[in-house]
């Protein structure tokens, strides 16, 4: 084994946005109280800077360097630039939240860029070790932020759940992979995929290693029986701070997915497939059933997400390209519906209230037609109502599963989507035919609004390049393979 | 006779053999050690006394040679007591704690080239290891003691111990640099040729961080806040009496000795002579390590004579804002050298 | 490799055995006549009023925790060291970026006051 | 000789014990954070016997990253429980309550 | 038995006891105890298997800064030790049957032969001058170049998060900083007032 020096071209845009939160960490501790922008604008020039280094270096063919421990493709690239996307409108939603809530501080920022420089190392990941570290970089940052809030009781029960949950759901997937380690006698995602492809799928030690590893990886996805820390994150945490984790992690876990299941245990598809249609069936139906019985809406939002994680599961098992892509574009979706939700409920609080009940949502239509409007959309969308963008994505994962013959799992999904509409559509009806209890007049800074009517614009005006999208996630999953 | 000796010693099965002759060896480290250890207390007196013109014990025995002898019994006969609430196991275990890995160290220290009792390749890891064990009895007779003031003096030499075993480290890596190895044997034998190739000199900054560190490490003074009487009395043992105290102060001197070799094997060149020429030469090497490490020991207590003690405060700022930068930077001296400039032979 | 451990681990046994021993003898050969008065805690003059095992300032706390960390970082630098001749500029390079972030981090606990004893 | 069925059975006992550890435990958070470093310790004996019976080093690096990650996640997992505790002046699992739907 | 043997069967029968004691034992003191032992029996296992850095770090790091921590967190924390035995044992049933239960599946399924001596027979032990340490070291700086560097991020991210979550100013302390006080210039402190004299009613 000879060492030659490796080629760090491609991994520029992770170098940049961790070289940019280290000089926002050290310039913050400079800055004055009033100051504070400033480390605000660094993170979003960060954001941008990155975007532009990822486009720039945006590849044709995969490249593997440091050891094939990193890959850049298209699926990385793509991944990429929605991580950079929704993590900069993640920070323009909060400014306003953190600053009346005496959170205001660099280190928000500076932990959300590390957890961005977590996501794109799943993101780009071609060895089991970084996928690790990458996860544990991602989760490190999210525990600290939910517990940011440090004297809110509810903030850090919330992020030591989190923490117990997550620190298990990494031991489990450890140990699935240190037993896939001792029978392919590899750790590389490429080489685990090549020492399969001459083993027996049946082999039983195999799938003792697949099904912890299928555990942690649900246990991070949050889908059900594996699940119960995603209620009280999400509620127990700072809004700002279940903005960040409803979104863009959920982008990383999808590359998670992707690169274990698919790029490195293909082979196995057929075992998989079976515990992730038990997984998606759950998940689809817990979620959908329980976030009825919810009052909070960042509670019933936190199952309206375990419900989602259950539809995109349904791409993912049907263990084809078309699939994998249907699944990809059900999580991009998913991503902007769910940072519009959770935008709303940040612009709808104000200092010392937090728009968190399903009550507060009364009347909306009065204070405010334009934001009721936009909220409309958004639960449509969720509920995946036609028009909306949220119907197709819908649409393409069930598309996905009958291709595969699995009609009786399709009709399941069907009905638990019916089942779930109930709950948005019960915010729609609070919002138009209630009447307001609380008259105060919403303000939001412009950027703020505008970001809002761009980001619920997108759900609707994206429908005539729908097709490209697609294009694009199914080009990326080509690569794969 | 011989013969039926060595057939009694045939008789016995292979691997009793071994295991025996390693037990002969261990206790022909253990017994000087401790017979060491209670001369180092004796010494300490002596020598204080001297420094502030006294004379010291001098009446046990001829001189008062006998003093840690009278000492040893005077404390085994004296009761020790477990304060109510205490926690009696733990506060049993505690000075054991401390005590253990003050002597299982010295089972890889090479006193000569071949007088070594395991010869691993990782022996100053080892080391490493073993010795940050030792705050654990710290902690432990601090909370089993049930006392405010025990307590607070474990917390604090525990932080203080923490705080200066990083310093510890990075100066242990600048020597690893410069010798290439793990091993306390080979970082010795890299050292051959003369003073001037010992490491005291191009190390000269990381020889001074460790070993203050190490005085620091022992709380000893001037770092002996932690026991300072003036403050709380003694400090996390203050509840501890009879044997169990005579446990914990023999594990401090232990210690001394320990970071004393330790000191001369990678800065002093161990067992080897300042020059080799003749009359340097004729002394064996384990004189030359005794030697060495005496003079080491006479600092130790030099200090104490004559130095005030430390403010708390002073002692946290000095070891992380004072030595870890210290040793970051010269570790990146050592190495520039290496790569970017022609001194690199300096630092071998 | 196996064999020099070996005596390692007897001479950690006989440690713990010399140790042992001389608690015991202390507990043998020592009185035992407790009596309330010298079983309390120390306290200066008066009654101690409250459970020692109060809580204590969350400094320490931190202390340890930058402990583990910068325990860490010498745990990586250890190999590095032995091997720095053989792995060469890259080697030392990487090692130099490695303890470049940390130090970032080191910049942090200071400026912030974490290394700060009042 | 010794098989390395033993050292996986092993570690399995370790990883059994602290999965019904923290499923069990509704009285001590600490307990909970010690039982995620046992498990961490039955993966980390996995990785080692089979990067000894394999002769790859890899398993041996993968484990040394492992204690580094799980040191750093140790640290920040008692920060925050002592947070919580400052919060609510108990450790106690079942004191995690507030979080109602 | 052979003697190799022998250790291995005492330091897993120590592992196991003190694992079984961590997640059993009320007093948290103690199970931190136990898991130092169990770190400890971990690397004698781990030097039988020929990873003598990892063992001596495994101590190194967990034993001496890891459990440390704890420590001071358990003692730190003033719990409330009666509380804690309220309820004792009343899980344990259950708790021992799952974990007897577990351990039988996974046992059944690790020793199906795939991992016995006949498949993966123990390699021969290393020469004397192997060095795992050099081993490792010429591995971790150049071709795992990339997550070492990312190790030291999530250390950097230890750091940054430890100090938000727990470090606070105390308002109440009378530290003096000696920079300021030297810095103290008079008119920071006296202010000239200029007054009309006051008329005499």
């Amino acid at each position: 084994m000879t060492f030659e020096m490796p080629n760090i071209l491609p991994a520029v845009p992770e170098i940049f946005v961790f070289s940019m939160a280290c000089v926002i960490l050290i310039v913050d501790l400079f800055l004055s109280e009033r100051r504070r922008i400033v480390s605000y604008l660094l993170a979003q020039a960060t954001l941008i800077g990155a975007a532009i280094l990822t486009f720039k270096l945006m590849v044709s063919e995969p490249v593997f360097t440091f050891s094939n421990m990193f890959v850049a493709d298209r699926l990385a690239d793509v991944l990429k630039l929605a991580i950079y996307a929704v993590t900069a409108s993640v920070f323009v939603y909060s400014r306003d939240y953190l600053r009346t809530r005496g959170m205001y501080r660099g280190e928000y920022f500076v932990l959300g860029l590390f957890g961005v420089v977590g996501m794109m190392i799943i993101v780009s990941a071609g060895h089991f070790l970084t996928l690790y570290l990458g996860l544990e970089l991602l989760a490190l940052s999210l525990y600290a932020m939910v517990a940011f809030q440090r004297d809110s009781s509810q903030a850090t029960e919330a992020a030591m759940k989190y923490f117990v949950l997550g620190a298990m759901a990494s031991g489990m997937l450890l140990y699935g992979m240190s037993i896939l380690y001792g029978v392919t006698g590899n750790l590389e995602i490429a080489a685990v995929r090549r020492a399969l492809a001459g083993m027996d799928a049946d082999n039983v030690m195999l799938i003792f290693g697949l099904v912890f590893v299928i555990v942690g990886i649900a246990f991070k996805l949050g889908a059900v029986p594996f699940h119960m820390w995603v209620p009280d994150v999400y509620h127990g945490a700072p809004t700002s701070v279940t903005l960040y984790i409803g979104t863009a992690p959920k982008l990383a876990a999808f590359a998670l997915v992707i690169r274990l299941l698919i790029g490195g245990l293909e082979n196995l598809a057929a075992s998989w497939q079976d515990i992730l249609v038990i997984l998606a069936v759950l998940s689809m139906g817990v979620g959908n059933v329980i976030a009825i019985a919810q009052d909070n809406i960042k509670r019933m939002l936190a199952y309206s997400s375990i419900s989602h994680m259950g539809f995109f599961l349904l791409g993912i098992l049907s263990a084809t390209p078309n699939g994998y892509s249907s699944a990809m574009f059900y999580v991009l979706i998913y991503a902007v519906m769910s940072l519009g939700s959770f935008g709303m409920i940040i612009l709808l609080s104000r200092s010392g209230f937090e728009a968190e009940r399903l009550e507060d949502f009364k009347g909306l239509n009065q204070r405010s037609p334009w934001y009721a409007l936009l909220m409309l959309i958004l639960m449509f969308s969720m509920a995946g109502v036609p028009p909306t963008v949220g119907f197709y994505a819908k649409l393409l994962v069930i598309q996905a599963v009958i291709g595969v013959g699995m009609v009786p799992l399709a009709i399941v999904a069907v009905l638990f989507a019916v089942i779930g509409a109930y709950y948005y559509l019960r915010i729609i009806k609070l919002m138009y035919f209630d009447e307001a209890e609380d008259k105060t007049p919403i303000v939001a800074g412009g950027d703020v609004r505008l970001l809002m009517g761009v980001n619920v614009m997108l759900l609707l005006a994206i429908m005539p390049w729908i097709g490209v999208i697609i294009d694009l996630c199914s080009q990326a999953i080509k690569q794969l393979s | 006779m011989t013969e039926f000796l060595l057939g009694v010693w045939n008789g016995f099965p292979g691997w009793s053999q071994t295991t025996l002759l390693i037990l002969v060896k261990i206790l022909a480290i253990l017994l000087p050690l401790i017979l060491a250890v209670a001369y180092l207390t004796f010494a300490e007196r002596k020598i204080i006394g001297y420094i502030q013109a006294r004379i010291g014990p001098n009446r046990v025995g001829p001189r008062g040679w006998l003093q840690p002898i009278a000492d040893a019994f005077k404390l085994m006969l004296k009761e020790i007591i477990v304060p109510t609430n205490a926690n009696k196991f733990l506060f049993i275990m505690a000075p054991v704690l401390v005590f253990t890995p003050a002597l299982a160290a010295w089972a890889v220290i090479p006193f000569t080239d071949t007088l070594v009792l395991a010869n691993i390749d990782a022996s100053l890891l080892f080391v490493l290891a073993l010795t940050s064990m030792g705050v654990y009895g710290v902690i432990i007779a601090g909370w089993a003691s049930n006392s405010k003031y025990a307590f607070l003096g474990a917390m604090r030499s525990a932080a203080q111990i923490v705080a200066y075993e990083i310093a510890m480290g990075f100066a242990l890596v600048g020597v690893l640099m410069a010798a290439g190895s793990l091993n306390l044997r080979e970082i010795v034998l890299h050292q051959e040729g003369g003073i001037h190739q010992w490491y005291l000199l191009p190390l000269f900054p990381l020889f001074l961080v460790y070993f203050i560190a190490g005085v620091a490490e022992t709380n000893r003074a001037p770092f002996d806040v932690a026991e300072g009487e003036s403050e709380i009395v003694a400090g996390f043992h203050v509840e501890y009496s009879g044997m169990a105290f005579a446990v914990f102060f023999l594990a401090e001197y232990a210690n001394m000795i320990l970071i004393s070799a330790l000191v001369t094997i990678m800065f002093l060149g161990g067992w080897l002579p300042p020059f080799n020429v003749a009359p340097f030469t004729w002394i064996p090497g384990l004189g030359w390590f005794l030697i060495k490490v005496s003079l080491i020991l006479f600092c130790f207590l030099w200090f104490r004579a004559t130095f005030p003690r430390y403010r708390y405060d002073q002692i946290m700022r000095l070891g992380w804002k004072v030595f870890i930068p210290v040793t970051l930077v010269w570790i990146g001296v050592i190495g520039g050298a290496m790569f970017l400039t022609p001194w690199g032979y300096l630092f071998h | 490799m196996l064999q020099n451990y070996l005596p390692i681990l007897i001479f950690i046994g006989v440690a713990v055995f010399i140790g042992g021993v001389m608690m015991m003898m202390g507990r043998m050969l020592g009185p035992h006549r407790p009596d309330s008065e010298k079983l309390s805690p120390y306290e200066c003059g008066f009654e101690a009023f409250e459970d020692s095992r109060m809580k204590f300032d969350v400094r320490y706390y931190l202390v340890a925790i930058l402990f583990i960390i910068f325990d860490l970082e010498i745990a990586f630098l250890f190999p590095w060291a032995v091997v720095l001749r053989e792995i060469g500029m890259f080697g030392f390079l990487s090692m130099m970026l490695f303890l470049g972030i940390l130090v970032i981090g080191f910049i942090y606990e200071w400026k912030k006051g974490a290394l700060e004893w009042e | 000789m010794i098989p390395l069925e033993h050292y996986l059975i092993l570690g399995a006992v370790l990883f059994s014990l602290s999965v019904v550890g923290i499923f069990l435990n509704r009285k001590n958070l600490v307990i909970l954070l010690m039982a995620i470093e046992l498990m961490l310790l039955a993966v980390n004996m996995n990785f080692v016997a089979f990067s000894h019976y394999l002769g790859d080093a890899a398993g041996q690096v993968f484990v040394f990253f492992i204690l580094t990650v799980a040191a750093a996640e140790a640290a920040i997992g008692l920060a925050i429980l002592v947070v919580v505790f400052r919060n609510r002046r108990s450790i106690n699992v079942e004191d995690l309550d507030t979080l109602k739907g | 038995m052979e003697f190799k043997q022998f250790i291995f069967y005492f330091f897993s029968a120590v592992l196991v006891f003190a694992a079984a004691m961590v997640i059993t034992i009320r007093n948290p003191v103690k199970a931190a105890l136990f898991l130092v032992l169990a770190f400890f029996s971990a690397a004698g296992l781990w030097i039988l298997l020929q990873a003598e850095f990892l063992a001596i770090i495994l101590v190194l790091v967990y034993v001496g800064a890891v459990m440390v921590l704890f420590l001071f967190v358990v003692m730190m924390l003033d719990i409330n030790l009666v509380r804690l035995r309220e309820g004792f044992g009343e899980y344990l049933p259950i708790g021992g049957l799952v974990a007897v239960l577990l351990v039988i599946e996974m046992a059944i399924i690790l020793s199906s032969g795939q991992f016995g001596l006949e498949n993966m027979p123990e390699p021969p032990a290393y020469t004397a001058d192997y060095s795992n340490t050099r081993e490792l070291g010429r591995l971790l700086y150049t071709f795992y170049v990339y997550p070492f560097e990312i190790a030291a991020i999530i250390l950097l991210v230890a750091i940054v998060a430890a100090i938000t979550l727990t470090m606070r100013r105390r308002k109440d302390t009378k530290y003096q900083d000696p920079n300021k006080q030297i810095r103290v210039d008079r008119k920071d402190r006296v202010r000239m007032v200029k007054m009309r004299s006051e008329k005499k009613v």
